[in-house]
């Protein structure tokens, strides 16, 4: 990708953001909920009429929609997304703080997944269609179909409550309250990628130049290790780009399960309480890392494929 | 497991730290600031840290604290508080006259930014005097108090050391016996021991606090050894489960709470028909509901809307509408609600009687609803269930966008049930389902103003019988809080009605006396 | 050396260029004027890349010159939109190269043929079945197949169908993209064949996209030379072989196998590979390769300059 | 036609679960004589988390009402759901992506902007935001799920689009003077269909299980549906004390979905050699 | 003995008989041709030699004797050693045999490494200047190129250079013209005259290109639907072969001067 280019994307994510702030906000806009109120109910106030007059104002939430739209937009250009009603608490502090944990969980299941579907799918594409490659395949199948929510709850019964060996609430972040979630989420992801692996191995395997490199009296071992499994594994970076960007808005349920202080947790409790200012900086923020990691995937794709490198 | 090992030196014998681990919702951010939320000033008080002058006892009589008495003059205006002698904040500074006025006078100019609203505690206007020599304040208010005492008992009214708390977010100076070490956020607090303590020495050298999502990871975690003790499990099975268990202590307090559905009696709606009440609140088995393996020892049944244990009367109130399916039946054909069209479901005036019941998810709520659904649609009334967030249940109950609604409420709010009895009086704002009465309303006119306990006692009775005689709120039972521990950490801990004290100086570490 | 009355298309300072990715322009045709007569064919020959078929595509509307004109029966039909384009589709049609990639696999060879008919409701549906027999019977393809699909025939029955559905409207005009580039030698005699054949009986206008000499020349009325992007000799297909003297011509022509040849005659051959179109050199485009290079060649371009009628080239060999 | 049957016949594994999944719609069709006519719904509190036993085979849960019955409904609910789902994402993502691949430009740009949009929309958020403006419930929860999921079925319509748009017999259906609604219809679509059909077939398991997590959040299906998810949910609380509660609806979920990602995927076998 | 010699060879793809009953033999520095229609079993006959039958082809009879030795009873490792050294293939599209997402340097590099015992470095020289008597000019750029960057007749090129690294004795080559233009198609069958002529390597070449087989087959094998329907010296097939076959394909060669249609 050249410079170019990537300028061209950089703008495509500045008019699909913009869309998408614009959205959100019509989204918790059209939302049935008074924010000015529940920051009262939240309190258990039951507040007067008058009382939250005075609080749509100070809210600005009395002005028309796109007044509205117009000035939270600014605010966050300006690195301004609101405070918390919730949490009482600047939007980006609250984003920040949870984001680190969110990012350490998403990159402990990838890194998980990778370990295991890896050397599993090429296994199973080295051994196609025999009992090792079925036996994989059968065990991905039940990978991919286990709900995590479930998964998440029986490995909490077994580790945590029958065994005491691993934290029930993984609210301290540290590396033994890691392990259970980061593992919930990987089942079905390794699953999912070590069909991936299997199908792209048996594909580079079926390709010319395998036919190639026999002609040519090259070891089976040196093409399968040396050309074979390489080649199989770029398609796998662009894949694990877009996983990694909807694992981040995605690992809610795991996080709730585990009491896990993540993003995911907090925009369902932000969702729960009507947290709108919170809501809207966490969707943003999302889709701006998801694009920021895509864009370095494609990039980076960009670069270790040589094909896209050079080819014009 | 248990504890934190790593704290907690092996070798045991007296120099081992006495560490107790707790664990408990989070609520708000976890913020001990009383001027910023009602919960934090909860959290303030619940974590052990600040102490109010007067405080709730198991009968939800305000007993003192900080201070010795408390003396009423100028028709309840004027209140003076004699402070307890030799109570020293946990940075050592002394609890003076002064002191308490300055958090007084604070606590009404922070508390305008939050929403914690103090003026309803002590109004804005009340003017507070300090003599440190006598050891008095003095507070002059426009509004008479009945007990004032009973307000200055509420958590927002903790005495705090304002000048000597530096980061009142997390880390106010209070005279609890335990003060904050450090703060991780959404995780929990350390505490310490508060070396100043005035009442004798403090049970645990160090407390942890650890914010946990739902009920059932409490549970667990108190299984898995991960907590000692823990507030408020609000799910029977894990309760019983630990009730059941010799490792456990489950205590349980009867609270202040009451859960009940708002019946919409407004014009036009099908529970205006006073029948249909009648019919609704007959055909619904409370005790079973309250005694069932899903609700059981959470809530304990009662007709009123003041839980049976505050002691208003609650013996002496009249229920004509005990559970009896038959009579329901019998007063709908009387009305002439009846089922033409053979589809099981009554007609009113002609049309299926399809009531809209609005609830949402806390304490146990959607199960009554669901219980009340399952019983009314046995005599033959239709009940469509809605059920979504608080907000959700909140702004249909103000539209009056309903037929019942369900919800759990404090009733004691400052210590008397005086603000609570106001949802059913006409004329105010607060009445969202349309009840009208005038016996109702001339007591409760009276209620407001009378300064004589006795005759308070009197009208809460006949406002409770008159709410009950005209069918007018479908009372679900009162909420019980509860704690518990672990037998093996923790010796002795205690659940009062009002849940403002979790972590206080009674709990005791297992084999202490 | 053909009747101007004939002239049937007429393509004036035709220019493409596509923008590339990074920003650059690629030239795929540079100031192309060519003309085709009625019933005659043209052979475009030339090497991969050239844009021949960007410039044929013109012809068919599947795409535009950046510059340029090109007019059929006087009018310019890189301006025609909506009815008028749909209108004069019937006029020109198109045939393929590759004749496995030119048909809806999952359309039977009685609807391929047909489609056109349709489009342009010259039949009803249910005359379907007969107008596509007599179709298949006019390129020597039993009737039967109308009922078959393309994966079940060979290629030369498929460009057969192919080019039954391009007369199918009976065109004025057909161009031919590498039409037969694709068979075999004993497919491609039998298809030129047929060509020629409808040729002659509908007096239809051909261009013709061919990479071999050989073939071009025995059956093009007249031949275009093109080399990237432009065309460097125009020449009566007859006799070509005698009369064609430009460098780039004579290589190509040197370049042919075929079975009559001498075979102890060492192959001569240019040097090199074509410039990229992306940079085009500012002389003549083969200069780099050709064996007659001079300091003129490399800055000046060289222009068509009329040899003898129906003779043109571009190379300062021949220009005084 | 006579080659293809026999190609779906003769692959013992999509045969199986063919059946298999036959079973499971006719158990959701079947569910009230299955269960014995007991209403999902009805219970008594008396009867409230009873172990199974010979009167509830699966027990009862918190509302005293019997889970088999609500294990059977609850196949229903997801079926019905989830066939709703992959049909709405499949005709709205399917339609999109022709039209963006065929036109190209403007038209192109734009859909495939909106789809990148709603592709960087974290799904759940958006579900649940839906879920806050228009109620929750098993319809809006198909509506969120589908507004996150049609730009994957986009995405690939169009790229199907794409590489038949510039092939030999698209152009030549052009030069025959084929309208633009004829393009569409008989040139661009069939050439998606297959793959689409398989990739719905193989994204039906995992809609399901989407839903589910829905409705165990609370944002889809409302008690007292019996729907699988959100029995879970009911049951969580009960994981030590009354492990049925989950223990049914959880085999119910991943049992169905195993069967339909193992059919979606010999699916893809039959119509899709290039995989094996 | 002939170098090579095919005996009687059927060879099927699971249960279908694509080639049946094929003979060729070849003697040392001998090129022969193939001819055919598409899809007659030209390559199938070629891999089969080369012992690379795609998915379930294989030689059901017959026999494929190389130099003396059974090619239809070597093992893996003898086949190793024999493919790329003493045999070599040179396929459509050389680019398209090597791994796209590596350097043509480290293909060939890992090419020499495994049939002789040097360093990387030597490997890499080696290369060069083989690359360079293909008369491809700076050979260490090619070597530093991926395969796509190269256009077709410089792949072809490279091809044919890696090829010839060990100077096979028996070289097969499946339409190695057949994607280049006609210009550079004449470039490379000169390119191959040489290295018989250099080398004394005797080549199999399959073509379409009836002009091509002529100039460079000593003998020409004419193959139709799975069978070899013709074979002789060059000019036994040109002038006297009687097969009707063999005359049709001649006949509709397109000659330049030849006979014209209009
Ligand atoms: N749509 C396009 N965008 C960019 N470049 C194009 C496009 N179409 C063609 N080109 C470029 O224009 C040049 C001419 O292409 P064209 O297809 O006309 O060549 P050709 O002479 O027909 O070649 P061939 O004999 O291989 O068919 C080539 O370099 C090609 O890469
Ligand atoms: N891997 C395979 N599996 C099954 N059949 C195959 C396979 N490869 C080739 N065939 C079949 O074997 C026959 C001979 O194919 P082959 O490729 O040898 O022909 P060819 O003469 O080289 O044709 P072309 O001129 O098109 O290259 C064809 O009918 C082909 O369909
Ligand atoms: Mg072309
Ligand atoms: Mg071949």
């Amino acid at each position: 990708m050249n410079k170019n280019a990537i300028i061209s994307r950089l703008l495509q994510m500045v008019i699909v953001l913009i869309g998408i702030s614009f959205l959100t906000f019509l989204l918790t806009y059209l939302s049935p909920g008074d924010p000015a109120r529940n920051i009262f109910t939240h309190a258990g106030v039951m507040p007067s009429s008058e009382m939250i007059e005075e609080m749509r104002k100070t809210l600005g939430l009395d002005k028309p929609f796109f007044t509205q739209y117009k000035d939270w937009l600014f605010n966050c250009l300006q690195g301004n997304f609101g405070d918390s009603f919730m949490l009482q608490k600047p939007v980006k502090d609250l984003l920040l703080e949870r984001l680190w944990p969110t990012l350490k969980l998403t990159l402990a299941s990838t890194v998980l997944m990778l370990l295991f579907s890896v050397p599993l799918g090429v296994i199973s594409a080295v051994n196609h269609n025999k009992p090792i490659d079925y036996f994989v395949r059968m065990i991905t199948f039940f990978g991919v179909s286990i709900p995590n929510f479930w998964l998440g709850l029986m490995l909490i019964l077994i580790f945590c409550v029958k065994l005491g060996l691993l934290p029930v609430v993984s609210s301290a972040g540290d590396f033994k309250s890691l392990i259970l979630p980061a593992v919930t989420l990987a089942v079905a992801m390794t699953a999912k990628y070590t069909r991936q692996v299997r199908t792209a191995v048996l594909e580079e395997l079926h390709s010319d130049y395998v036919i190639g490199a026999r002609a040519r009296g090259v070891s089976e071992n040196k093409i399968l290790w040396g050309n074979v499994l390489p080649n199989s594994l770029l398609p796998l970076i662009t894949m694990l780009g877009l996983s990694i960007g909807s694992l981040l808005g995605g690992t809610s349920v795991v996080e709730i399960i585990y009491s896990y202080p993540g993003l995911g947790n907090l925009a369902v409790s932000a969702i729960m309480s009507a947290d709108y200012f919170l809501l809207q900086g966490y969707v943003l923020w999302v889709s701006v890392i998801y694009m920021l990691i895509n864009l370095v995937v494609d990039i980076s794709y960009n670069y270790v494929d040589p094909r896209m490198r050079l080819r014009r | 497991g248990g504890g934190d090992k790593k704290d907690a030196p092996k070798d045991g014998g007296k120099a081992a730290a006495k560490t107790l681990v707790f664990g408990c919702q989070m609520y708000a951010d976890g913020g001990i600031d009383p001027s910023a939320q009602t919960n934090t000033a909860w959290n303030c008080s619940r974590f052990g840290v600040g102490q109010t002058l007067f405080r709730f006892d198991d009968n939800v009589k305000p007993v003192p604290q900080l201070a010795e008495s408390a003396t009423p003059s100028d028709g309840n205006k004027t209140w003076t508080f004699k402070l307890k002698k030799g109570i020293k904040f946990s940075n050592g500074t002394e609890m003076t006259a002064t002191k308490v006025k300055e958090y007084l006078d604070w606590i009404r100019e922070a508390g305008k930014k939050g929403s914690t609203r103090p003026q309803q505690f002590l109004d804005f206007e009340a003017v507070v005097t300090a003599d440190d020599a006598a050891g008095t304040v003095t507070i002059k208010s426009k509004k008479a108090y009945p007990n004032m005492a009973a307000s200055l008992a509420d958590p927002s009214m903790v005495i705090l050391d304002v000048k000597g708390s530096k980061d009142m977010k997390n880390g106010a100076i209070g005279t609890g016996p335990y003060m904050v070490k450090s703060f991780k956020n959404q995780v929990g607090y350390e505490m310490v021991a508060n070396p100043h303590y005035w009442n004798g020495k403090v049970p645990y050298d160090q407390v942890k606090i650890m914010f946990m999502g739902d009920a059932s990871a409490k549970a667990n975690a108190l299984r898995a050894g991960q907590i000692d003790l823990a507030e408020n499990i609000m799910n029977v099975a894990d309760l019983k489960a630990l009730q059941g268990d010799k490792k456990f202590t489950v205590q349980i307090a009867p609270g202040t709470r009451c859960g009940f559905s708002w019946m919409n009696m407004k014009q036009g709606r099908p529970l205006a028909n006073k029948a249909l009440r009648q019919a609704v609140l007959k055909a619904i088995d409370y005790k079973t509901i309250c005694k069932s393996n899903t609700i059981g020892g959470l809530y304990t049944p009662g007709p009123s809307v003041i839980p049976s244990s505050l002691g208003y009367g609650f013996d002496k109130l009249k229920n004509p509408y005990e559970y009896d399916p038959e009579g329901a039946k019998k007063i709908l054909d009387e009305a002439g609600i009846k089922d033409t069209n053979g589809d099981g479901i009554r007609e009113l005036n002609g049309q299926n009687i399809q009531l809209r019941y609005i609830s949402y998810a806390n304490r146990l709520l959607n199960d009554f609803s669901d219980a009340h659904t399952q019983y009314l649609k046995a005599v033959g009334i239709g009940v469509k269930s809605e059920y979504g967030s608080s907000d959700d249940q909140w702004s249909k109950l103000v539209a009056g966008d309903y037929d019942f609604n369900n919800n759990n409420w404090n009733s004691m709010i400052a210590g008397a049930p005086t603000v609570y009895m106001g949802n059913w009086y006409s004329k105010a704002e607060a009445n969202y389902c349309g009840f009208k009465s005038d016996t109702y309303d001339k007591a409760y006119e009276e209620l407001l103003t009378t300064m004589d306990t006795k005759r308070y006692a009197e009208l809460m009775q006949t406002l409770q019988q008159t709410l009950i005689d005209e069918a007018a709120v479908l009372v679900d039972g009162y909420y019980n809080s509860c704690i518990i521990y672990n037998n093996d950490k923790v010796g002795s801990a205690h659940m009062y009605p009002l849940d403002y004290y979790w972590i206080t100086d009674e709990i005791k570490p297992a084999g202490a006396k | 050396m053909f009747d101007e009355k004939d002239l049937l298309i007429d393509a004036r300072h035709v220019t493409r260029r596509f923008p590339t990715n990074d920003g650059r322009l690629l030239t795929a045709c540079d100031d192309i004027n060519l003309k085709f007569y009625k019933g005659k064919t043209l052979g475009l020959v030339g090497e991969s890349g050239c844009g021949k078929s960007t410039f044929m595509r013109f012809l068919v509307w599947l795409d535009y010159p950046t510059e340029g004109e090109i007019f059929f029966h006087g009018k310019d039909i890189t301006k025609m939109k909506g009815a008028e384009l749909h209108e004069n589709r019937q006029h020109i049609q198109m045939v393929f190269q590759d004749p496995s990639t030119s048909f809806n696999p999952k359309m039977k060879i009685k609807e391929i043929v047909c489609e056109p008919l349709l489009n342009f409701n010259r039949i009803k549906p249910s005359e379907m079945d007969a107008k596509a027999r007599e179709l298949l019977e006019l390129v020597e393809l039993p009737g039967d197949f109308a009922d078959r699909f393309p994966h079940n025939m060979s290629g030369g029955q498929r460009q057969r169908v192919a080019i039954a559905r391009a007369i199918a409207l009976e065109p004025e005009f057909i161009v031919m993209d590498e039409a037969t580039s694709a068979l075999d030698v004993s497919v491609q005699k039998t298809v030129i064949e047929l060509i020629t054949r409808l040729q002659r009986e509908k007096n239809i206008a051909i261009g013709f996209i061919c990479h071999d000499l050989g073939l071009i020349e025995s059956f093009a009325h007249q031949v275009a030379v093109m080399y990237l992007g432009n065309i460097v000799e125009v020449m009566p297909g007859e006799g070509l072989s005698d009369v064609c003297c430009h460098p780039y011509s004579r290589a190509l022509l040197a370049s042919v196998f075929d079975t009559k040849m001498d075979f102890t005659k060492k192959i001569e051959n240019i040097k090199g590979e074509p410039p990229s179109p992306l940079d085009l050199p500012p002389g003549c485009p083969f200069s780099n390769r050709c064996p007659h290079c001079t300091e003129r060649c490399e800055h000046e371009k060289p222009k068509l300059v009329e040899l003898t009628p129906g003779h043109e080239v571009a190379c300062h060999l021949f220009t005084k | 036609m006579e080659t293809k049957k026999n190609k779906f016949l003769s692959n013992k594994g999509f045969v199986l679960f063919s059946i298999l999944a036959l079973m499971v719609v006719l158990v959701a069709i079947f569910a009230p004589v299955l269960s014995g006519g007991v209403d999902p719904t009805a219970g008594n509190l008396a009867d409230a988390i009873m172990a199974p036993d010979a009167k509830h085979i699966f027990g009862t849960d918190k509302m005293g009402r019997d889970i088999y019955a609500r294990v059977l409904y609850g196949a229903r609910i997801s079926l019905v759901s989830t066939f709703a789902l992959v049909l709405t994402v499949f005709v709205i993502g399917t339609a999109l992506g022709v039209l963006a691949g065929y036109f190209g430009g403007w038209v192109d740009a734009v859909i495939m902007r909106i789809a990148d949009m709603m592709i960087a929309f974290p799904g759940l958020v958006l579900a649940i935001a839906v879920a806050g403006m228009l109620g929750a419930s098993m319809r809006n929860a198909i509506i969120a799920i589908a507004l996150v999921t049609w730009p994957k079925y986009a995405r690939m319509a169009r790229s199907l689009v794409l590489k038949v748009r510039h092939t030999d017999y698209v152009y030549a259906a052009i030069v025959t003077g084929s309208s633009t609604w004829r393009m569409l219809w008989k040139y661009m679509l069939p050439n998606t269909i297959t793959t689409l059909v398989i990739t719905a077939a193989t994204d039906i398991g995992g809609m399901m299980m989407e839903l589910a997590a829905l409705s165990f959040l609370g944002f889809g299906a409302q008690p007292p549906t019996p729907e699988w998810g959100s029995m879970l949910s009911e049951g969580r609380d009960f994981i030590q004390s009354a492990p049925w509660l989950m223990l049914y609806p959880g085999l119910a979920i991943f049992i169905t979905v195993v069967i339909f990602n193992m059919l979606g995927d010999n699916l893809r076998d039959i119509l899709d050699p290039k995989e094996e | 003995m002939s170098l090579l010699e095919i005996k009687n060879v059927d060879i099927s793809y699971g249960k279908n008989l694509t080639v049946k009953n094929c003979s060729l033999n070849l003697e040392k520095g001998e090129i022969c041709s193939i001819v055919g229609e598409s899809g007659s079993g030209k390559t199938t006959v070629i891999r089969a030699v080369m012992g690379l039958l795609p998915g379930a082809g294989r030689v059901s009879a017959g026999d494929i004797t190389y130099d003396g030795i059974d090619l239809l009873k070597l093992t893996h490792k003898e086949w190793r050693k024999l493919r790329g050294h003493d045999v070599s293939m040179i396929f459509q599209d050389s680019g398209a045999m090597m791994n796209q997402t590596r350097l043509i340097g480290d293909s060939y590099v890992e090419y020499i490494m495994t049939h002789e015992d040097i360093s990387r470095k030597d490997a890499w020289a080696k290369g060069v200047e083989m690359i360079e008597r293909m008369r491809l000019p700076d050979g260490d750029r090619v070597m530093r190129s991926y395969p796509f960057q190269l256009s077709g007749g410089q792949r072809q090129r490279v091809g044919i250079a890696m090829g010839m690294t060990y100077q096979p004795k028996l070289l097969l080559a499946d339409e190695p013209t057949s994607a280049l233009d006609v210009t550079t198609q004449a470039q490379i069958v000169r390119q191959f005259m040489e290295l018989r002529d250099e080398y004394g390597t005797s080549i199999i070449i399959v073509t379409h290109n009836l002009g091509v087989a002529a100039y460079m087959g000593d003998k020409i094998v004419v193959m139709k639907r799975g069978e070899v329907v013709d074979q002789g010296e060059r000019e036994y097939i040109l002038h006297q072969s009687t097969n009707p076959y063999t005359k049709l394909l001649l006949d509709a060669v397109p000659t330049l001067g030849g006979k014209r249609y209009v």
